[in-house]
């Protein structure tokens, strides 16, 4: 990639989302005066929430027309993939920005139903729907004019590795605001970028070293407890008090924003470098907590963990093991 | 082996592995399904290992330690019973079946026992039929470029 | 039925000369090798067994010991030189004594002197007879013809009948052999064609000749007695009866001295140990055969009237052989045996009915 | 990490292994494999040919990771680990594919046992990619030695050790030495007497210079590792000392059954109804009397009383038939004409002398009688009055099939043997494992009977199966060749996979700390991470697992050969080179 110096070479930038709440988008707009910046060193060619663009404007780019795309969103249907896969071409550095391009995020919890289930659900049960002759999205649709075609819906949900090679992974839900200024900066002034394929904006380490809650050795669960089943002191370990915190497994970088919101930590930073799958490393973590030898106690503690996958793989789900329900 | 079902099995190293070896020197048969990894003690097993077997292919997993009490490291098997009881809950969450995850304590003198374990894990394998993990999570290749669209059919059949 | 344990039986049976029943382990090869045993009689291995758990009542009760011949393959099989075939020899005698009801046959065979002094005393009685007889020819042969009919028959009556009975209440009451009625009847016949013919020795590996010599001693025997006792032989002038004692009397001497000799050369198992019992039937038998022969050859010559001691000598014999031997020796076994056979036969029938019944 | 260069050596072992699996056709295959440079197969892989092969090819192919594919690692790793030691290769660059206990000795298909041993090859390979070299830290041999159990056995052992000039540590939870054997009279089949044997040797124990004796006392948790042990004792006397040594033997020996949980012998119902100790002690006065102070007329001996019997043991007790024989001719010889009575289940006069002493036996007037020992055990009564003795034995004879009443004034019952009570805290205070019916096991039953699978820690006597003098004295005297070997060495290498804390990504969350058994980890305040003290650390691998970060590696054992291991067991299409 170009890091010789010319005149004000102005950046080009693409945004886009994919299966996202928006907020990813949005929270570009978090950095305030320093959109400016942001603006003076860059032009953003494409930003389908901010601006209108068409996709033919960017099929028209030549290849790595594009400096830096932030790619936000999970994979969701064949249009997801197919602009992923086009952005990849013409972009020179493609970011997964946050945690639902990086792993899938909350859109991953999908991979808990089957397609079918989301569209009974969607399409019929839900309380505001009234639908009575059944009516389906109908990917291919035959009108006079012609024929019109609605994206496909995959069965699952995707991190954006999947489809297109990433050059970096931005994570968080939304990412760090001043994480994503160090990382733009870094490449508008050109200076050394990690090795590809890692994690930028984030720590190795992960959470509890960040965190200031009083941590002690004495790690051992009787019961486990909701959030709101326990009256937090504010200062002891989530963990210590019987509520499960993904915080040891997860990056810092975002500045323990939950917990110091009295929240335990849900992993949106995603795993420390070398931990494939967060969700199994925590959960054999709080297992081993659990304060009992007996079966039938253990058993009863574990009642308590009522979603497991939902709990471990709050983020994660779609980049995990087994990425999805079978 | 391929239509047979696999399944990978975790030995801790001082009972369960011995143990097995005392089949082998036994003579005693049992059904070529399993195969053994050893680690040095139940406790070193981790979700993610038996995740990964799953993902990888394997229809049933099974992990044997020392017998409660027994553990050459004292507790390592209670650790790894707390954790598989917590695995089994997420994996029936995920849809796969709890019966292909399985824990048992087979100490060094048990080789008979351990014979026998073998035989029922691969026949209650064979009674729920092959798992398919890996066939169901293997989506589709990762596309070389935008035109190649060799994959779209089997994606439009992954979608709808 | 649980069996007390007699912790001295074996005490009891050295007595009558059980060898080493120490060495026994049990290992059977006697009883494989024995043409006699069969299901229900698997002697001697039984029989040892019994003793050495001190098991009394099962080896008085039983009758195995008579079906054996004592062809003494067992004791040269023996691969711990047990020697079951003296032994079974032993139980026998110690069985004649259980059976006798006098008690005698246990004196005469546990003491020597008991015996000695028995034998003296018929000799004197004899002598003392034939003193107030006055030596007389005709009356002491007149003399000895009614004692020998009246000896046997008080010996039977009186003696051999009570004991035999002892016998069977034993081996077939005690034991409760349910045999059925007819058997009976059937059996008897089988204990007159084996008393004469002791045909089931054939068995034995010792083979025929064996049998042979037995066989023509019994008839020997049998036809001397009737010669003697009821054709009146010393006194008859009829030359068949003549010759027929001849040649009885003279089969008897003969081969019982043939049997003096296998004793004494000792080269069969069968005669390696011979009890002092054995030895006087032998003797007294040979004996027996040898005076009866020369007296009627005396006879013959007309040396009688001069030589009366011969006859004197014979009626000894006759007497200590009808007093001691016959009733309290080795004689019974002749007995003993034959009714033993008996009995098992009705014992086997007993089984094959209850076979029937359980089939 | 450089390239991997691996070499793969699938062993035949003889017949053991080419007979249920292709050795070809899978060395064949591996040779698609990536980075598999060679691929043989070998009659013998752990002869020193098959070595050599190993050897020559590291040096010629230049391989860095090698893969032997034949018996269980527990038998030969250290073989081949040696192999690449003296080719001048790190001995963890090595993985060992268990084709035969678990493969052709197990299965009866010779083309699934293929399949399988073919995967079980495909992981190890991609395992030993991932290998590293570790290197062995070898420590000093502290000479000393502790001796748990003052039995035959340890009292061999000590003086065998303390005569070369060690010192030894012979701890005793009893107030005496001499263990079981003190109790005895005289011993079979030579009927020598015992006190004559174990007497001076305890007098010897008790001056010697270099034993030091802890009577009424008892072991605490063992630290450390082979050559660097140290415990603390607690005994009667109120100071607690610490010990430091640097190899164990274990010779805790065993425990005499109870026989009063066997309704049939109605032990301690009849005080005439003596177990074997009892007796003994009876001899050793030189008086057998009744409890009513009479000389038995008749005596029964009743054999295997709790072994050989679902109910209570299903082991052989080893001793007691010889000691029956025994008691046999002591008895006759005490009392001519008593009835003595053999009620066996079997008779088992092995070894030396015992064959002969049982023919000798029989011939002494002895009534040896056989009962059904798993099913129909003899049973003592009551007996009646006109009896005239104490008790009868109800037996139902094996051999003649009959029902028997055997009149006795005394029965004596050769108890058999188990486990100490306290087996389970010895074998997890010097971390060593027991087998179903709690004796300890050896390394391996024919190949490393002493030893233990703890480095340094040996079990001799009794504690892992009941024994005879005999065999006592000789595992003693082998425990103590292999720990004067180590001494005479002076140092020993120690392994060294255990857990190891990646201070850059260790949080400091501090899950791991009360996960150790060995308590090996502590925290690190000033740098806010985890510490593992890799001396006490048995490298168990549970800190790995429940670390959330996947801060801790364990040596040897780390996700990512452990994942990929998993990975080539499931992977048989090798067309991905």
């Amino acid at each position: 990639m170009t890091t010789e110096k010319k005149e004000k070479p102005k950046l080009k930038m693409a945004v886009y989302w994919g299966a996202a709440c928006g907020g990813c988008c949005v929270s570009i707009l978090d950095v305030h005066e320093k959109l400016f910046d942001v603006v003076a060193a860059a032009d953003l060619v494409f930003w389908p929430i901010g601006l209108d663009f068409k996709y033919k404007d960017i099929e028209d780019m030549p290849d790595g027309h594009i400096d830096l795309t932030l790619f936000n969103g999970a994979i969701r249907n064949s249009e997801n993939k197919y602009i992923a896969m086009l952005l990849r071409q013409k972009s020179k550095i493609m970011v997964a920005y946050g945690s639902c391009a990086h792993m899938g995020g909350i859109p991953g919890l999908a991979n808990f139903s089957t397609k079918e289930e989301l569209f009974d659900r969607v399409y019929f049960e839900t309380e505001s729907t009234v639908n009575p002759d059944k009516i389906l999205p109908e990917p291919n649709y035959k009108i006079p004019e012609g024929k019109l075609e609605l994206p496909y819906f995959y069965n699952d949900v995707l991190p954006l590795n999947k489809v297109v090679c990433v050059d970096y992974y931005l994570p968080g839900c939304p990412p760090q605001t001043e994480r994503l200024l160090e990382v733009f900066m870094a490449i508008v002034n050109g200076s050394e970028l990690p090795s590809k394929k890692s994690v930028i904006g984030a720590y190795d380490k992960t959470q509890c070293d960040e965190c200031e809650r009083k941590k002690t050795d004495n790690k051992k669960i009787k019961k486990f407890f909701r959030p709101w089943e326990i009256e937090d002191d504010g200062e002891t370990c989530f963990i210590e008090q019987g509520v499960i915190c993904m915080g040891p497994a997860t990056r810092g970088g975002c500045g323990v924003r939950c917990i110091k919101g009295n929240a335990p930590c849900r992993g949106c930073y995603g795993p420390p470098p070398d931990s494939p799958d967060p969700g199994a490393k925590m959960m054999s973590a709080i297992a081993t907590m659990i304060d009992s030898n007996e079966d039938v106690e253990i058993d009863k503690i574990i009642e308590d963990v009522v979603d497991p996958a939902g709990t471990f793989y709050r983020f994660s789900a779609p980049d995990s093991i087994i990425r999805r329900k079978l | 082996m391929s239509n047979e079902p696999k399944i990978v099995s975790f030995l801790c190293n001082w009972c369960s592995y011995t143990g097995a070896d005392l089949a082998g020197t036994s003579r005693m048969k049992y059904a070529p399904n399993i195969r053994i990894i050893r680690v040095m003690c139940s406790g070193r097993v981790e979700p993610t290992f038996v995740l990964k077997a799953f993902r990888e292919g394997a229809d049933g997993v099974l992990i044997c330690g020392c017998h409660p009490g027994d553990c050459h490291y004292h507790e390592g098997n209670y650790k790894c019973l707390r954790r598989y009881k917590l695995l089994k809950k997420y994996i029936k969450q995920m849809g796969i079946d709890e019966k292909r995850l399985r824990l048992e304590w087979i100490s060094a003198s048990e080789g008979k026992q351990f014979a026998e374990l073998a035989n029922e894990m691969a026949e209650t394998m064979k009674d729920l039929g092959p798992a398919n993990i890996k066939e169901k999570l293997d989506l589709f290749k990762k596309p070389k470029s935008i035109n190649e669209n060799e994959n779209v059919e089997k994606e439009k059949s992954e979608a709808i | 039925m649980r069996q007390t344990v007699h912790p001295k039986l074996k005490q009891e049976l050295m007595e009558y000369g059980i060898g080493d029943w120490n060495a026994c382990f049990n290992c059977g090869t006697c009883t494989a090798i024995c043409g006699l045993a069969e299901g229900g009689f698997l002697f001697p291995r039984k029989s040892i067994q019994s003793i050495q758990m001190g098991l009394k009542e099962k080896l008085k009760q039983s009758v195995d010991p008579w079906l054996c011949y004592y062809c003494g393959e067992c004791s040269e099989t023996c691969p711990r030189d047990a020697n079951p075939g003296e032994l079974m020899m032993a139980v026998r005698r110690y069985l004649t004594n259980i059976y006798d009801w006098t008690g005698l046959a246990s004196l005469f065979y546990r003491s020597k002197l008991a015996l000695f002094i028995g034998f003296l005393l018929v000799l004197i009685a004899v002598i003392t007879v034939g003193f107030i007889e006055g030596f007389e020819k005709e009356a002491l042969m007149h003399f000895g013809h009614l004692f020998e009919q009246y000896v046997i028959l008080a010996v039977f009556t009186l003696i051999l009948l009570p004991n035999i009975f002892r016998m069977f209440w034993l081996t077939v009451v005690k034991q409760d052999v349910k045999a059925p009625l007819f058997s009976y009847i059937t059996g008897f016949w089988h204990l007159i064609w084996n008393m004469f013919t002791q045909n089931r020795s054939l068995k034995c590996e010792t083979g025929n000749f064996r049998w042979f010599e037995h066989f023509l001693i019994v008839i020997g025997y049998l036809l001397l007695l009737l010669t003697t006792v009821f054709l009146g032989w010393f006194s008859t002038e009829n030359t068949f009866i003549i010759w027929l004692g001849y040649i009885v009397c003279g089969l008897v001497f003969i081969f019982t001295f043939d049997f003096m000799i296998d004793r004494l050369r000792k080269n069969k198992a069968v005669t390696k140990f011979s009890h002092i019992s054995d030895w006087l039937f032998v003797i007294w038998l040979f004996l027996l055969g040898l005076t009866a022969f020369i007296v009627r050859l005396f006879i013959d010559t007309n040396l009688i009237d001069n030589n009366l001691w011969l006859y004197m000598i014979h009626l000894i014999v006759i007497a200590q052989w009808g007093l001691l031997l016959v009733p309290f020796g080795k004689w019974t076994h002749f007995l003993y045996r034959s009714f033993a056979m008996y009995f098992a036969y009705l014992k086997k029938s007993a089984l094959e009915q209850e076979s029937n019944i359980t089939y | 990490m450089e390239e991997p260069r691996i070499g793969v050596y699938i062993c035949w072992c003889g017949t053991n292994i080419a007979k249920m699996v292709d050795v070809e056709y899978v060395a064949e295959e591996m040779k698609k494999l990536q980075n598999v440079v060679v691929s043989r197969n070998y009659k013998y892989m752990c002869s020193d040919p098959g070595q050599d092969l190993i050897i020559k090819d590291i040096k010629e192919n230049n391989l860095n990771r090698i893969v032997v594919s034949a018996c269980s690692p527990r038998i030969h790793e250290l073989t081949f680990r040696k192999a690449l030691e003296n080719a001048g290769l790190n001995s963890y660059l090595f993985e060992m594919a268990n084709i035969r206990e678990h493969v052709s000795w197990v299965h009866t298909d010779r083309k699934e046992a293929t399949e399988k041993a073919k995967s079980l090859v495909i992981a190890a390979i991609k395992r030993v990619g991932f290998h590293e070299s570790l290197d062995k830290r070898s420590v000093d041999i502290n000479p000393a030695t502790l001796i748990i159990g003052g039995g035959i056995a340890g009292i061999t052992a000590a003086l065998e050790i303390a005569e070369t000039g060690k010192q030894v540590y012979l701890i005793e939870k009893n107030n005496c030495l001499g263990g079981n054997l003190a109790f005895v009279d005289l011993s079979y089949p030579d009927m020598s007497s015992v006190h004559q044997i174990l007497d001076p040797k305890i007098e010897k124990v008790n001056k010697h210079p270099n034993i030091k004796v802890f009577l009424n006392t008892e072991i605490d948790e063992v630290f450390g590792y082979v050559g660097n042990f140290e415990t603390k004792i607690n005994g009667t006397a109120e100071i607690e000392e610490i010990l430091k040594f640097g190899n164990v033997i274990v010779a805790t020996g065993l425990k005499p059954f109870d026989p009063s949980v066997i309704p049939e012998y109605a032990y301690g119902k009849f005080p005439d109804v003596i177990t074997s100790i009892e007796f003994e002690k009876m001899l050793k006065e030189g008086a057998i009397k009744t409890k009513y102070g009479k000389a038995p007329k008749n005596v029964g001996i009743i054999h295997c009383v709790g072994s050989r019997n679902n109910n209570y043991n299903e082991y052989c007790s080893r001793t007691c038939c010889a000691s029956g024989l025994k008691y046999a001719n002591q008895l006759r010889d005490a009392l001519p004409d008593a009835g003595i009575y053999e009620l066996y289940g079997d008779m088992r006069a092995f070894g030396k002398g015992c064959e002969e002493l049982y023919t000798e036996t029989s011939k002494k007037d002895i009534v040896f009688m056989m009962f059904d020992q798993r099913n129909d055990l003899p049973r003592i009564k009551t007996s009646g009055a006109k009896d005239n003795c104490n008790m009868i034995i109800k037996v139902n004879e094996k051999l003649s099939g009959e029902k028997l009443n055997i009149p006795v004034d005394m029965v004596v019952l050769l108890v058999g043997a188990q486990a100490q009570d306290n087996a389970k805290d010895i074998a997890h205070a010097v971390g060593i494992s027991m087998c179903g019916n709690s004796f300890y096991i050896e390394r391996h039953p024919k190949l490393d009977p002493v030893a233990t699978t703890t480095d340094g820690v040996y079990i001799v006597g009794s504690c892992q199966g009941p024994k005879g003098i005999i065999d006592s004295v000789c595992q003693a005297r082998a425990a103590v060749s292999r720990i004067l070997g180590t001494i005479a060495q002076g140092s020993v290498q120690v392994e060294v996979t255990t857990a190891v804390v990646n201070e850059d990504i260790c949080c400091g969350c501090q899950t791991c700390i009360c996960v150790c058994p060995y308590t090996a980890i502590s925290f690190d305040a000033e740098k806010n991470v985890s510490v593992v003290n890799e001396v006490l650390c048995k490298g168990c691998g549970t800190c790995g697992s429940a670390c959330p970060t996947g801060a801790i590696r364990c040596r040897h054992f780390t996700d990512l050969q452990i994942l990929s291991q998993i990975e080539g067991l499931m992977s048989l299409e090798l067309e991905e080179v």
